[in-house]
């Protein structure tokens, strides 16, 4: 297989991720967009290491890593999701707008 | 006798130091201390002067100098007969001076800085005759120009007073950037700022005609203004606003006639440069018409006296200019004795009348006496009538200028023949002007505008002065005859000249006659008032130079504010506006700071690719 | 071990601390306080002068590692260059400090003011005897921030406008100083990376630009200094900084801190750039000579007292700019002559402007008239200084200006000769230009008939009294050195003299 | 093969494992506190983290000395590769990450502070935090740093979120969440591609690789652009500096503080060991993108920062600014010859200055918050003479910050800085120029610190004993920093750049 | 091609295209939902790439747990607005303008840059779990020792901003 077909994936993948962060207006929506660039990630470093046949496993180990990570920012992500809910009432992120920087003369 | 001369180089400054401290709490102590001061000057310079006048070796000596790299500057002082002289005059009449003013400024509050300024002002000029280093004399110099500013703008509240003042500060200072240039490029050409070691420079290499014009032509700029030569004849008319013991000491006897002492002084470098002789001859030439026309047409009293001054001046660089050294100078001490006394005699008229107008004057010759008697002398010896000083010194200048004329050894001919006629014609016109004023001023019927104040001879303390005066404007010509006595080797030997004394005995002769028939047949009215309002050359200058500088200096004002400052007006602006922009970005949409992110992090890895 | 110059560098520094101290107390003790400190730095500057003896850097200099990491020295060094604006500077100091006895500031605060002062002393005086590039700039950064406080806090605020305005003048000097410091600091850096030394002794005798980093060092140096000089067409914060400022902080300001940019030229521009490279010297000449003229006819149309002296200075550091850039002996006498005699007589002018506009509550122009009347001492000084300021031979103006066209007519042989002789030739028509606009001020401040021409409201028709003894007090050393030095100017041209030579070499 | 679990030298680990540790400690003991007295105000937990810090940076101090490594791995190829190495520039970097974090621990003890955050867990996330940055300053491998740059960020935007019933708290933290997480995943790319086009994580690996020419470069180019972003963001460089002011000012002073200074050092140690350690190579592609950056951050911090009138906002883009001049000296790395290390010890001098003058205005901030919460510049107003404990030491570090005068430190940083920039002429210029514009916002708050104050605001603040100690300790490191630069540019810009 | 090829292609096909739903659709959970498709689709390149265990935890972590907690918050978060999602042009287009230059480059520099080289997957050796753990135990302990505590401290800060709610005054 062409190391550059799984390649070609994980960009597209990672750009509707992008696409998805910047156009959603739901935050837990935002946070779709950055799990699927994560898995682009991951994508590009399982490739990588099946093309490398790396010894130290550097690539699994790390796309291992990346979902521990992603799970880990979901859960503090969601937390704060659930926070802004509370205390704002809503979830999207285009309305926080309380603190751009407008106090000035 | 290096102390003598350093004492009377310090002595005015003390005095004036002292004057001013003790300022109005004393009067009696100012006048006294002023007096004194000046008296002691006086006293020092004769004992210089009896030291090295006539053939004494010239007395020079390195009192300091700054002991560093290049042509070191420092307190050096020459004293030759030209010096002697010169200081002799100065201090005379700045010690008459002195005294006449107890009276004339009798009641003047202003008095403390008056007498100070006079006196700093005769330790400038004596600095000036003694100094061998050449920033000595500039010194002295322009030192003698700010006291003559301060001066003559005694009266300041007077609109003319404060005008002439400036005029005649800015007009000699201008002057004086030749001066300047002309030092520093005599100390590159010659390596040395020392006048005496220039002038030996000068007598023992061969003439260096090509490279020496330039110095020449730079000292003879600063000459023309300080005297009033065309083209810078304009001021000395508007400083006549001034005390007139100030123009009898300052704009007539001795600083304006610094500028005929620093051509004396610098004589040799003259000589070798011909073409700035030449130039010198024709100023010269057109001023002595120019000013005597003035002093004819003139209704100021004072004016006509000060156009006087321009045109004798005048006379004096025409002898200079044709070779004539001793003439120049003997007419320079001559002309300082009488119109010394001709401005205090005026002074007198003028306290008494209260009024500086000719028209305003007329018939005083019996409520003043002793003035009348003065101004006549001093008239006769303007003139030039036989046997008054006048006549000799004039009789050896043109002489000396008509013996150029024939030899040609300096000027052009044509030149030197245009300044023997104009010397004659100004000989003329002297007799005019002088008579004219004479008449008008003794003679004829009492002006009715003073007739309630019973015009009176001045006090004694004014009278002396004049009496003292009288003397050498009756007796100097002697000195014509021996002038070596005097100048020293360089004087050479009689100054008569038949032919031309006998020329100039009779057109003086027939001028008065001319004047007295006109005045006998018409009276006042020969000489209807006229009066010039502005000089054309005031005019070009005021059109041409003041109105445009002052433009310039309101549009450099504006342009400050307009235009200069706009860099940094328009700096703070963009940065202030770019900073505003970069705030309106921050819109606190945390998405819009996220396309950023990405935007950038594109960027970044396009910028770093196209580098690899 | 302390050297002699490390005190007088710190005696200012720690009276500063002990008036600030002091302020609590009581405001007037604290200005007794400064004054002792600014009297026994003065004192101190002698005795360091007749310590440091005539050649080189005599017995006193200090030479010790500072910071490794920068090669930064603490290098401390008096010579003929240093020594004459040290001593300048201490004696205005006195003069400043001594002045807010008794005319104490109108907002109040005097202790603090003077404290202020004491520790711009010691910056200028750190500045002056630093022998190390980025020392120098430390100690020249010191002065900022105080003057900045002393203009902002202290300045004149009257006017619509006027507390805006003064905020203004205060952060637009503020930001052009330190715009200038920090371009000079990178031409130190660029000089650093060639020469591989921060140390100006040995950038002196070694030191030879060489190619673009070279020229840009030059560049980047004059620039900074040029602001702070402050050199046409960089000298637009000068006017607004001096017609608020306090009228001791006018003194400090001109007589002082713009020292330190001609001092610069002088110190270190010199070595770090070779006159034959492009035409940045002619250029700098040129617009110091531009700053000349432009400065008088400022001046001629100027319409408020202290911005008109504000405008002479930029003139007569135009001077001592354009002496510089002739890299010869004579023009760096003529440099260091010209500012001490400018910190002198436009120290004294300022006072003088001080106490009219104290007098009258007022430095317009257009209204002030006919001292000679009025206040006819305090109108004799100011005739006296008005005199000096327009360089009449005789008094200490004369000689640096000068000495400067003397200079200028033979410049180093690198340097375009027809060129400069044009420039001298401008510059003495600017001297004619500087009398214009002083007699011109003479004639109305001085001699003009009280309120002729403009509407005049009753209180300048009370002026106050004429000059007092605590005001003659502080004149009198500044009038006594300016006779001094304008009659010997010897005095000060010998030890420059040497310093110069080992500075630009024989010529 | 060698043991089944790599072998440790815990001596090297000691740092970031007691802060871990501690952090573990901390949440326990504020439980079990919280159980046993509750309601009580004295609580354990600020002293635990306080006393953790300590400890770790007693553990520093003997590997300054003798530098060491461990977590070890025996490559086929070339020599034994490390994941941890604490070297002098590491242990630099744990200097002032332990600093930082100790004064914001200080910068927490305020009773207000203690009212609205849980402190056991405000201990607990802070250590984490900072045991994060320590590693991460250790780390030399790709995956041990962005794993070490997570443990830095999260419990940070916990922290900015830890306050009870604030809106701007919560707002705070949901932006600074998403750019973290944006940027993080950019950085993973970034790091999948440099691992792709090498085929090695380990730093030297890298290096290794891109020196034999056997990586692909278009792809390593691209990767480490990409890998920058997410340290970037960290620095706050732009154009990844948004976030910063939002966050700053909807986050506790103290939280703002640590992001400003600790998690600051964190993304920029990571830049220095990605670009410095694994792309040495590369200089010259790296240096002038990052000089560009360094260019751009600082100028567009310091006009943001211009007529800021918010005393937290306006320090939020000064950061931003001085982000610009740490980076500075990246830009020059390897121009005319320097070595990229000279270039890093230039920056760490800057930084730890930096740290100690910008903790120093964040002391007094956390202590004006106290009254006026709304922090604008007036709020300042007399502090100098109302509360001299208090204004003198702002205006020392704001004039440090500008970089003049009595703030020699500051002052010798940028001229550190910029020395290390005279190879890039034009970099140092626009320093220069940036330096001034700087100059003109912190004088206008220093204005307002040191003008008499008004009969109004004549009462004194009542200064809890943690920021007290916080601002002394800031001020006596500035002051001592500025007496006797060498002391600290001497160890950091010699050693280092030796 | 191969079979292997082709199960690659309709995998990124499905991949790509529920990812583009989960980008684009206007209802909440279906956006959730796609995404489950989307994991699977990588999860099963992942196989095919030979990297057995990093597939099940894809499955395991993500599906059943991330996407769970995604559901939970969009239950626990539904706004007045609704459980729609429909962003304006001014959104799409910006947003659409950056994805496609980041495909691009992304794409056109992985192309460019290793074209020609191929993944052997015959030698590929098999991620199982046994071989993973080794290798992480053996290799990548400290990462995952730090992974450890990013998890606590997740885990802990997740907790605590959470519970700010009931002390909320």
């Amino acid at each position: 297989m062409p190391l550059w077909w799984p390649l070609l994936l994980a960009s597209l993948l990672f750009a509707l991720g992008v696409y998805g962060v910047l156009v959603r207006r739901n935050a837990v929506l935002v946070l779709m967009g950055v799990e699927l660039m994560l898995n682009a990630v991951n994508l590009n470093l399982v490739a990588f290491d099946a093309q490398l046949r790396d010894v130290l496993h550097a690539g699994q180990t790390l796309a291992l890593f990346t979902i521990a990570i992603a799970a880990a920012e979901i859960g503090l992500g969601l937390a704060v999701v659930l926070l802004v809910f509370r205390t704002h009432g809503h979830v999207e992120p285009a309305r926080l707008t309380s603190l751009a920087d407008r106090d000035v003369e | 006798m290096t102390a003598v001369v350093l004492c009377l180089l310090g002595r005015p400054v003390l005095t004036a130091a002292v004057v001013l401290a003790v300022g109005h709490r004393s009067p009696h102590t100012v006048r006294g201390a002023a007096v004194a001061g000046s008296a002691l000057c006086w006293l020092l310079a004769v004992v210089v002067a009896g030291a090295h006048l006539g053939d004494a070796a010239p007395l020079r000596r390195v009192v300091v100098e700054t002991a560093s790299v290049g042509q070191p500057l420092g307190i050096v002082v020459w004293v030759d007969p030209l010096s002697c002289v010169l200081l002799l005059l100065a201090t005379t009449v700045s010690l008459l001076v002195q005294v006449y003013s107890l009276g004339y400024l009798a009641r003047d509050p202003r008095y403390p800085s008056y007498a100070a300024l006079v006196s700093l002002f005769t330790g400038a000029m004596a600095t000036v005759v003694v100094a061998d280093d050449l920033w000595m004399l500039l010194v002295g110099w322009e030192l003698m120009g700010a006291c003559s500013y301060f001066l003559i703008s005694h009266h300041w509240e007077l609109p003319e007073a404060r005008a002439g003042a400036v005029k005649a500060f800015l007009v000699t200072r201008t002057a004086d950037l030749g001066l300047l240039f002309g030092i520093l490029v005599l100390g590159e050409r010659f390596g040395t700022y020392r006048i005496s070691e220039i002038l030996s420079d000068l007598a023992a290499a061969p003439p260096m005609r090509d490279a020496l014009w330039l110095p020449a032509l730079l000292l003879l700029v600063a000459v023309l203004g300080k005297s009033a030569q065309v083209p810078f004849h304009t001021w000395l008319p508007d400083a006549m606003p001034g005390p007139t013991p100030i123009s009898a000491l300052i704009h007539a006897a001795t600083m304006v006639a610094a500028g005929v002492f620093l051509v004396a002084r610098m004589h040799p470098l003259f000589l070798v440069t011909p073409r700035v002789l030449t130039l010198l001859a024709v100023l010269a030439s057109v001023t002595m018409v120019l000013a005597a026309a003035y002093a004819l047409v003139a209704d100021d009293l004072k004016r006509v006296l000060a156009w006087s001054t321009v045109s004798q001046l005048a006379y004096m660089f025409g002898a200079l200019a044709a070779g004539a050294w001793s003439a120049g100078v003997l007419h320079l001490l001559a002309h300082g004795a009488f119109k010394a006394l001709l401005f205090l005699g005026a002074g007198a008229v003028v306290h008494a009348v209260g009024s500086t107008s000719l028209s305003r004057m007329g018939g005083l010759r019996t409520a003043l006496p002793h003035t009348f008697a003065a101004m006549t002398v001093g008239f006769a010896a303007l003139a030039g009538v036989v046997p008054l000083v006048g006549f000799f010194t004039k009789d050896a200048v043109i002489g000396a200028a008509w013996e150029e004329a024939r030899d040609g050894r300096l000027l052009w001919p044509w030149v030197a023949w245009l300044l023997v006629a104009a010397m004659l014609l100004t000989a003329v016109l002297t007799v005019a002007y002088a008579m004219r004023a004479w008449l008008l001023a003794f003679f004829g019927p009492t002006s009715p505008e003073h007739t309630g104040r019973a015009p009176h001879d001045p006090p004694a303390t004014m009278r002396v002065p004049l009496y003292v005066l009288m003397v050498p404007s009756v007796l100097g010509g002697v000195v014509v005859l021996d002038p070596a006595a005097v100048l020293g080797p360089g004087g050479g030997a009689d100054l008569l000249h038949g032919a031309e004394a006998l020329t100039t005995t009779v057109l003086v002769a027939l001028t008065g006659l001319a004047v007295v028939l006109l005045w006998r047949r018409r009276g006042r009215a020969v000489w209807p008032a006229m009066t010039w309002p502005h000089l054309p050359v005031d005019v070009l200058v005021e059109r041409g130079l003041v109105r445009p500088v002052l433009r310039l200096a309101q549009v450099v004002r504006a342009g400050e504010r307009d235009v200069v400052d706009a860099y940094a007006e328009g700096t703070e602006a963009s940065v202030r506006g770019v900073g505003r922009l970069l705030r309106r970005t921050q819109t606190g949409r945390v998405q819009s700071y996220l396309l950023v992110v990405v935007v950038g992090a594109v960027a970044v890895a396009v910028l770093a690719g196209s580098l690899a | 071990m302390i050297g002699v110059l490390e005190v007088l560098v710190g005696a200012p520094a720690l009276f500063a601390v002990l008036t600030l101290v002091a302020t609590r107390r009581d405001d007037a003790l604290a200005v007794s306080v400064a004054l002792l400190g600014a009297v026994a730095t003065a004192l101190w500057s002698l005795v360091a002068w007749s310590r440091s003896g005539d050649a080189g850097f005599g017995a006193t200099e200090v030479d010790r590692s500072w910071v490794a990491a920068l090669d930064l020295r603490w290098h401390l060094g008096w010579d003929g260059i240093s020594g004459p604006l040290v001593v300048m500077t201490t004696v205005v100091l006195c003069c400043a400090v001594g002045s807010l006895l008794r005319q104490p500031p109108s907002g109040g605060g005097a202790g603090r003011l003077a404290a202020l002062l004491l520790l711009i002393e010691a910056g200028v005086l750190g500045s002056f005897l630093a022998l190390d590039l980025v020392l120098f700039f430390a100690f020249f950064e010191v002065a900022l921030v105080p003057m900045w406080f002393v203009i902002d806090r202290w300045g004149d605020a009257t006017g619509r406008h006027g507390v805006e305005l003064r905020r203004k003048a205060a952060t637009r000097f503020l930001v052009f100083t330190v715009t200038g410091s920090s371009l000079m600091l990178v031409g130190f850096v660029l000089v650093h990376a060639q020469a591989g030394t921060f140390d100006i002794v040995a950038l002196t005798s070694s030191y030879r630009p060489d190619g673009p980093v070279g020229l840009a060092a030059a560049v980047l140096v004059a620039l900074g200094l040029a602001v702070k000089a402050p050199l046409w067409p960089l000298h637009i914060w000068l006017p607004d900084a001096h017609a608020t400022a306090p009228t001791v902080g006018s003194v400090v300001l001109a007589a002082v801190l713009l020292k330190l940019g001609t001092y610069g030229f002088v110190r270190f521009w010199l070595p770090l750039t070779d006159p034959g490279q492009g035409v940045l010297v002619p250029v700098v000449a040129g617009c110091a000579v531009v700053g000349i003229v432009y400065a008088a006819l400022a001046c001629l149309a100027a319409t408020d007292l202290k911005r008109l002296v504000a405008y002479s200075s930029v003139g007569h550091m135009g001077f001592v700019v354009l002496a510089v850039c002739t890299f010869t002996t004579t023009g760096v006498q003529a440099a260091v002559f010209a500012s001490v005699a400018h910190g002198l007589i436009t120290g004294l002018l300022f006072f003088l402007a001080g106490t009219v506009k104290q007098r009258y509550g007022t430095g317009d122009l257009r209204r002030l008239r006919g001292l000679y009347g009025r206040l006819p001492h305090l109108a004799g000084v100011v005739a006296f200084a008005a005199m000096a300021s327009l360089g009449l031979p005789g008094l200490a103006g004369f000689w640096g200006e000068m000495l400067t066209v003397r200079a200028a007519l033979s410049p180093a042989p690198d340097l375009p000769r027809s060129t400069f002789v044009v420039l001298a030739v401008v510059a003495a028509l600017g001297v004619i230009l500087t009398s214009a606009y002083v007699l011109a001020l003479l004639r109305t401040l001085l001699q003009g008939p009280a309120g002729a021409a403009a509407p005049v409201p009753t209180d300048l028709d009370e002026p106050g009294p004429d000059a007092v003894a605590s005001e003659w007090a502080v004149w009198s050393p500044l009038i006594a050195l300016t006779v001094l030095l304008g009659v010997a100017p010897g005095l000060l041209l010998t030890p420059v003299g040497r310093a110069a030579v080992a500075l630009v070499g024989q010529g | 093969m060698g043991p089944l679990v790599q072998a440790v030298d815990w001596l090297a680990v000691a740092t970031p494992l007691t802060l871990a540790l501690g952090a573990a400690l901390v949440l326990l003991a504020d439980a079990f506190a919280g159980t046993v007295r509750s309601g009580a105000r004295r609580r354990p937990a600020p002293c635990i983290t306080l006393l953790t810090v300590v400890v770790a940076a007693g553990w520093a101090l003997p590997v300054w000395r003798d530098p060491r490594a461990t977590f070890c791995v025996d490559l086929e190829r070339g020599p034994w590769v490390c994941s941890f190495e604490a070297d002098r520039l590491t242990v630099a970097v744990w200097a002032v990450v332990l600093f930082g974090t100790a004064v914001v621990v200080l910068l927490g003890m305020t009773p207000g502070a203690a009212d609205r955050t849980p402190s056991g867990e405000w201990g607990f996330l802070l250590l984490s935090s900072a045991a994060g940055a320590t590693t991460l300053a250790a780390s030399r491998d790709l995956v041990t740093l962005v794993v070490a740059l997570e443990v830095v960020s999260l419990p940070a935007i916990a922290l900015v979120g830890l306050r009870r019933g604030d809106p701007r708290a919560a707002e705070a933290a949901i932006k600074l969440f998403l750019v973290s997480v944006v940027s993080t995943a950019v950085t993973l790319l970034g790091v999948s591609l440099l691992y792709g086009a090498t085929g090695a994580v380990f730093l030297d690996g890298i290096a290794a690789a891109v020196a034999t020419g056997t990586a692909a470069d278009d792809v390593v180019v691209t990767g480490a652009a990409l890998t920058v972003v997410g340290l970037a963001f960290k620095v706050a460089a732009v154009p990844f500096h948004m976030w910063v002011s939002d966050t700053y000012v909807g986050a506790p002073v103290a939280v703002a503080a640590y992001l400003s200074v600790v998690s600051k050092s964190a993304g920029l140690v990571g830049l220095m060991l990605v670009l410095g350690r694994g792309l040495p190579g590369l200089v010259d592609v790296w240096a002038p993108v990052l000089a560009v950056v360094a260019a751009l951050t600082m100028t567009v911090g310091n006009l943001l920062a211009l007529r800021q009138r918010h005393a937290v906002r306006l320090l939020a883009w000064s950061s931003v600014a001085q982000a610009g001049y740490i980076l500075v000296p990246f830009g020059a790395a390897g121009a005319t010859g320097s070595s990229v290390s000279e270039a890093f010890g230039a920056s760490l001098a800057y930084l730890a200055v930096y740290a100690v003058l910008n903790l120093g205005a964040f002391a007094v901030v956390a202590l004006v918050d106290t009254r006026h919460d709304r922090q604008l510049l007036v709020d300042y107003r007399g502090l100098a003479a109302q509360e001299p404990g208090a204004g003198w030491p702002l205006a020392f570090a704001l004039v440090g910050l500008a970089g003049v005068p009595p703030g020699i430190a500051g002052l010798l940083a940028k001229v550190v800085v910029i020395d290390a920039a005279s190879g890039v002429p034009w970099l140092a210029v626009v320093m220069a120029l940036n330096v001034a514009v700087g100059l003109a916002y912190y004088a206008r708050w220093l204005r307002e610190v040191v003008r008499p104050a008004s009969s109004a605001d004549a009462s004194t603040y009542d200064v809890p004993l943690g920021l007290g100690a916080a601002i002394g300790m800031t001020l006596t490191a500035g002051v001592w920093f500025s007496v006797v630069p060498g002391w600290l540019l001497d160890p950091l810009v010699v050693v280092l750049g030796g | 091609m191969t079979w292997v090829g082709a199960v690659f292609w309709l995998l990124a096909a499905v991949t790509l295209g529920s990812a583009l739903l989960v980008v684009t659709t206007s209802n909440l959970v279906h956006a959730a939902l796609w995404l489950v498709v989307t994991l699977g689709g990588v999860a099963g390149v992942y196989l095919l790439l030979a990297a057995e265990f990093v597939a099940w935890v894809q499955v395991l972590v993500y599906v059943g747990a991330v996407v769970v907690l995604l559901l939970f918050a969009l239950m626990l978060t539904q706004a007045p607005t609704g459980p729609h999602d429909r962003p304006g042009p001014a959104r799409v287009l910006p947003a659409a303008g950056v994805a496609t230059l980041v495909a691009v480059l992304l794409a056109s520099t992985v192309v460019a840059g290793f074209h020609g080289v191929s993944i052997d997957l015959d030698a590929a050796v098999v991620g199982s779990a046994e071989q993973t753990g080794e290798t992480i135990f053996r290799r990548w302990v400290l990462p995952f020792e730090v992974l450890s505590v990013l998890l606590l401290a997740a885990l802990v800060g997740a907790i605590v901003l959470s519970r700010l709610r009931g002390e909320e005054r």
